[in-house]
């Protein structure tokens, strides 16, 4: 059971959930109160991570984030930063390859909410700020939990745009689904399931967990 | 009506097998379906029934196991032998060199930051770039450095778009006509790694169209292409 | 700190008109359901932007669509009782009235409030889900009430809840006037209650504020018809000027009926209808009331036979429905108090009828439709 | 096809008791806010499964806890208006009418009672949140009337609507008791509206049933203190039972007041009560009224003299608070109509009061606080 | 341009909306309703289809699926039905691997309905089958639309599970993902261009357009 990995793994998942969960809630949001015509083209472009093949999106991101791409000379020489190959690329590609997950489920859970409440807030003297995390964040958290639990149970199992941009790199980049696919092309098969089952279990308690602490008590009897 | 062939071949046959296949066309009306991946997958995929006729492994002991499994013909044939080499992508600051001493010199002065094989552990390719780094006393030092690619074609696209310094890459995906513009490939010598024994294999359901093409990849004119491709004739 | 609204607008819904309230002053807005009345509330508050309007409270100008001012309602420190409660569903009833205060003893003032608008303690805790209609609808009292608004907004606020509940919330809001000064509005279908507890009424119909005034005033002498349907007069008839009287400020009316022509009154004239103009003329109930001895002479009474039609006990008071010999077949209503069940007249019984000609208030002739 | 329900349960609200209605009979449920009048009608419409309860209409049996039988909601054919509403938001008014329909014509049966609860036309595609309160409303009542009920209950269906529309709503309801005679159930605040539409009351508090009868005997003749509260007795007063009187159905009772006696009442004696018991009494506002001319010397009356404290005029009613001088310091409420404003006792008079001694009524006293 | 497989895959993407649509549905409709204490071990469940690689997946199901196990010999035997390297193989997986998108967006979406709503609708005698059509499938709408567009979007861009159990196999189970993966692998960066511009302005539209036809009137101004 390769440790390192699975550690990587969560790793990378909180990373992300911790990125994209502001932008993902300020989007997100904005997105659900808009009513501009652009409103579907931006939920479609939000869609576009998923549309393309993981290895495929993993290759366009490391052609435009690698050493050789200017975005990658620009960070290397001014940020002294690499963008591929180490935990940060990897984190930018599972940022920009959940933004479907984060995004939709969250929208719907702010759109659900009725209007007339976010009125009664605003009369009552509550900012924007404070209508945001007392209303409507509490309103729109089975949406928020669902946007959550999907993000980081995908970035554990993600594999594609992960290989390719982190290049597989023992401690750094090798994810615990690049060990699993690596125990199954070596037809390790013991060692893979040992490690799949590993995965699922660990997966599912973290659901159940976040599951549990993030209920909320059904709407009441009536 | 004229059945069609289905062959799955390993990835590094990419561009040659479409040369070959497409003579093979020509000559014989016969329609064939190339598929390309991985030797491991294939080697799964027939375990489990996948409707192939012909299997051109990268590396024999898929074909063995196979063989073993009862779900070919035969032991099958070789049919080339792969070569790899080190491929430097353009502006790298390391130079194409077979006997990887400008390689050395850049691991030294520390210009190498990531350096491309395909993952030594499955696939046939990674196995003899890690051999012939270890001959060239470069493994210890480059381990730190090295992107694993799923397969063979997956390191090239790495060393391929600049995202590392080099790779060691299969000589059949260098001379690609794409790759000749995107940097510079030395051919390492064929005695620093065990051989890369592609062998082929018909499988049990093969129909008789499928042994025609198998002996057609023996044939000096198959042969011929494969060679402009960069593999080497095995030793019958 | 008076507030003082106009507004003019088509779309979403229609709304024309104004009205002021006067610190400490309450004014109740009433009119038939679709009048606009959660409207006007909703452009007051800043919830709705009105085509054009200008709403100001003292010096401060909330709304002003000549100069593009839009205060938003974050800052208009409004009291609002919503019609619907609007109830955060996700909070307990003491978090709901806690929800506008930021002091570090909100609890304790919204625990305070909850208890003054007679929720029970064990209701605290509970969410809106868990509360009876009533019980939700005094959350939302409480939670308008608990702040130091600038101007108190209360659209229905005692719909759902019983007579006793009520008494103690009418005193909440007596008590509340005399802390705070503030102009109060609010909106009821109870013209009871709207005349127990306003200073000044705003009758509204169809997007349009028609009068403004004292309940006993607009009672007495309604603007038109429609206003005088509003306020609930029942009792209002036909006639045709006939010109003036034998004293000044007195004039001769002809009570028409459905079947032909009554008698002749002698009411009021306020000067502004003509000769054979034809009216409509109501009277207030205390302007009614049955005989008991012989009819008196005074020329300010009008004594009318009449026929008991229906006979509603109703509690404290008896509705009766009568018919009118004269004009012919002429329907009127009159409340009885204080008259022992015996004593009332029973259905088909012929009583006198006392009109009192100097409460008479005559209005053009209506021609809209209701 | 009487609506029978008896219920007792503990959790999740308190519900004891039960009550009877005849077919084309209305029965008006009244009592305070959670009272449970909400839970009692979810538990005949079957939106609850009640602990203890038998609710039978006729023959048929919808629940019956002791045979474990139940009737689920869609089979009992009940016609509900909720309190909420509970109008689909995603439905034209027209479609949430129709949602109980299943004939081919629904749309057009929708559209005629969207009209006869006086929707206006160009409202009925609209959906509820285009809707006033009091629109949304009439929707709610036209979708439970427009379906053929085998009950109807009606959760305080009128509370939204004004009082001009509230009558084409209570003539309806008239016009649907003559085409269908099944039992109605109407949840109220409004005691006056309670009376006249329901031919009985039943009173609840606290989850109880504590008294069903017609409207005038309940309120001539309260079981105890709390429904005379209940059903919106204010003269309500404390009193020592001393005997028997002259007469047989006669007796003698001490009227008590805050400081001290008052006068011995001659009351009716319906021999509930004991020599020397406290006891609760009061009388009706028929029973009271201001004395004109000299005394009566009838035992029936009793004249007391009185202050005016306070005087609400009240449109077609005039409300005086009256303070006795014996017992001292008692305030009872007087009801006057007819009387023109400017013989109205003003505040600070005294006026001579007289109580029909006949219309008294005795109960034991409340032992429980409200 | 490989119309074929994208032909495939959006062929793919709808049987997979359309064997997913009802049993979605009815479990999403089912998990929300649930007061069980085993809810949140089965929404974790559903979950696990996400946590795996999907090559590893997909690995599994062929090992469970393919002709030298017992249910592909069973299907062989019996319904005369290969279960991998053709379409219906693809489609089991591709289910298999949509299952956490389609039911969780779904769940919310039943979650948020009103309980007061279905109590309205059973009272006016609405069977339960006509309160599912009639009221809770329109409220779910936007979470059903959610679930709907993932799944579909989702199942265009799918690779690693279609991969292994398809086998690649031009114009049987080519998707148009592999094809252009294969582009890649091939070095043919102009094609493998051309190929995903054509599918993201493909999926950009089919997104548009079912936002468009599945937009639901906002809830109105107040
Ligand atoms: N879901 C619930 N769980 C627990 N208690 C409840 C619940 N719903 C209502 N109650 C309580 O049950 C009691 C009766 O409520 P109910 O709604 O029947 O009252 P009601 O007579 O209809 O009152 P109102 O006139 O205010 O509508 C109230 O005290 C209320 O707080
Ligand atoms: N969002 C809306 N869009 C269009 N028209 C609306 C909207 N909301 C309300 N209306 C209409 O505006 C008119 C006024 O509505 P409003 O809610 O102000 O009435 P109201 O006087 O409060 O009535 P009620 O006493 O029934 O609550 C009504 O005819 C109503 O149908
Ligand atoms: O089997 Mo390969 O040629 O390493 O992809
Ligand atoms: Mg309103
Ligand atoms: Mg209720």
């Amino acid at each position: 059971m390769d440790w390192q990995a699975l550690a990587l793994s969560v790793q990378l998942a909180l990373a992300t959930l911790l990125v994209l969960l502001p932008v993902g809630l300020l989007s997100a949001r904005w997105l659900a109160r808009s009513r501009s015509p652009a409103k579907p083209w931006l939920e479609a472009l939000v869609m576009l991570p998923l549309v393309l093949p993981p290895t495929v999106l993993g290759y366009y991101l490391l052609v435009s984030l690698g050493a050789a791409s200017p975005l990658g000379r620009w960070a290397q020489d001014t940020l002294g930063l690499s963008l591929s190959f180490n935990f940060l690329g990897l984190l930018l590609a599972s940022v920009v390859f959940n933004i479907p997950f984060m995004l939709q489920p969250m929208q719907r859970g702010f759109e659900a909410i009725p209007h007339k409440l976010i009125e009664a807030a605003t009369v009552n003297g509550l900012s924007a700020w404070a209508t945001f995390w007392r209303v409507e964040l509490p309103l729109a958290w089975p949406g928020v939990m669902s946007a959550m639990v999907l993000t980081f149970v995908h970035t554990l199992g993600e594999f594609g745009v992960v290989l390719m941009v982190g290049g597989n790199i023992p401690g750094e980049t090798r994810t615990i689904a690049i060990a699993i696919y690596d125990r199954v092309q070596a037809f390790d098969l013991h060692g893979a399931h040992l490690m799949s089952l590993t995965l699922l279990v660990f997966s599912t308690l973290a659901v159940v967990a976040s599951l549990w602490a993030g209920r909320r008590t059904p709407e009441g009897a009536r | 009506q004229p059945t069609t062939i289905t062959v799955a071949a390993a990835s590094d046959l990419k561009f040659a097998l479409e040369d070959v296949a497409a003579q093979f066309e020509k000559g014989t009306g016969q329609r064939l379906r190339l598929v390309f991946g991985s030797s491991g997958n294939f080697f799964t995929q027939i375990q489990q029934g996948a409707p192939f006729h012909l299997y051109l492994s990268a590396d024999e002991a898929y074909v063995f196991k196979l063989a073993d499994a009862g779900l070919t013909t035969d032991r099958g044939r070789l049919y080339a032998l792969g070569r790899i080499g080190l491929f430097v992508p353009k502006g790298s600051p390391v130079k194409a060199d077979g006997e990887l001493k400008d390689l050395a010199r850049a691991l030294k002065a520390g210009e190498v930051h990531k350096f491309a094989i395909a993952n030594p552990d499955h696939a046939p390719y990674g196995a003899r770039a890690r051999e012939a780094l270890q001959h060239a006393g470069l493994w210890n030092a480059l381990q730190p450095r090295l992107v694993l690619g799923e397969n063979i074609s997956q390191a090239t696209q790495f060393a391929a778009s600049g995202a590392t310094q080099g790779g060691v890459i299969a000589q059949s995906l260098a001379l690609a006509p794409q790759m000749a513009a995107q940097g510079d490939f030395a051919l390492i010598p064929a005695t620093w790694h065990q051989p890369l024994a592609q062998r082929m294999v018909l499988l049990k359901n093969a129909p008789p169209a499928a042994r025609a093409f198998y002996e057609h990849l023996a044939t000096p004119a198959a042969q011929a292409t494969l060679a402009r491709y960069g593999f080497s004739r095995p030793k019958p | 700190m008076t507030l003082r609204v106009h507004i003019a607008q088509e779309t979403p819904m229609r709304l024309r008109g104004g009205f002021h309230c006067e610190p400490g002053q309450m004014v109740a807005l009433v009119g038939p359901s679709g009048a606009g009345k959660t409207s006007l509330m909703r452009a007051i508050a800043g919830l709705m932007r009105p085509q054009h309007a200008r709403i100001t409270v003292g010096d401060a100008c909330w709304c002003d669509s000549a100069a593009g001012l839009f205060v938003p309602p974050q800052q208009r420190r409004v009291g609002l009782v919503f019609q619907d409660y609007a109830l955060m569903p996700h909070m307990t009833a003491q978090h709901n009235v806690a929800l506008p205060l930021h002091d570090p003893d909100r609890l304790a003032r919204a625990t305070d409030m909850l208890r003054r608008v007679g929720l029970a303690p064990e209701l605290y805790t509970r969410r809106p889900a868990q509360l009876s209609g009533g019980q939700q609808q005094r959350v939302a009292v409480a939670r308008a009430l608990v702040r130091d608004p600038a101007v108190l907004l209360l659209d229905e606020p005692f719909s759902a809840v019983d007579q006793m509940n009520r008494r103690t919330l009418y005193a909440l809001l007596a008590e509340l006037r005399e802390d705070i000064a503030v102009p109060m509005v609010l909106v009821t279908h109870d013209l009871t209650e709207a005349r127990l507890l306003a200073d000044e009424l705003v009758v509204m119909a169809d997007g349009e504020v028609l009068q403004q005034g004292r309940p006993e005033v607009i009672h007495r002498s309604p603007r038109n018809a429609r206003v005088a349907d509003l306020v609930g007069i029942v009792n209002r008839f036909e006639g045709r000027w006939e010109g003036a009287a034998d004293a000044p400020g007195w004039g001769l009316m002809r009570w028409l009926g459905a079947a032909g022509d009554g008698p002749q009154l002698r009411v009021r004239d306020k000067g502004k209808v003509e000769r054979d103009q034809h009216v409509t003329w109501v009277i207030p109930g205390e302007g009614l009331a049955l005989c008991d001895g012989t009819p008196p002479t005074d020329p300010r009474w009008l004594c009318l036979l009449a026929q008991v039609l229906t006979q509603h006990h109703l509690g404290d008071v008896t509705l009766l429905r009568l018919q009118t010999d004269q004009p012919t077949g002429t329907t009127l209503q009159l409340m009885l108090t204080g008259q022992p069940h015996t004593q009332l007249p029973a259905v088909g019984d012929t009583v006198r009828l006392r009109l009192d000609l100097s409460l008479v208030h005559i209005m053009p002739s209506r021609t809209v439709s209701a």
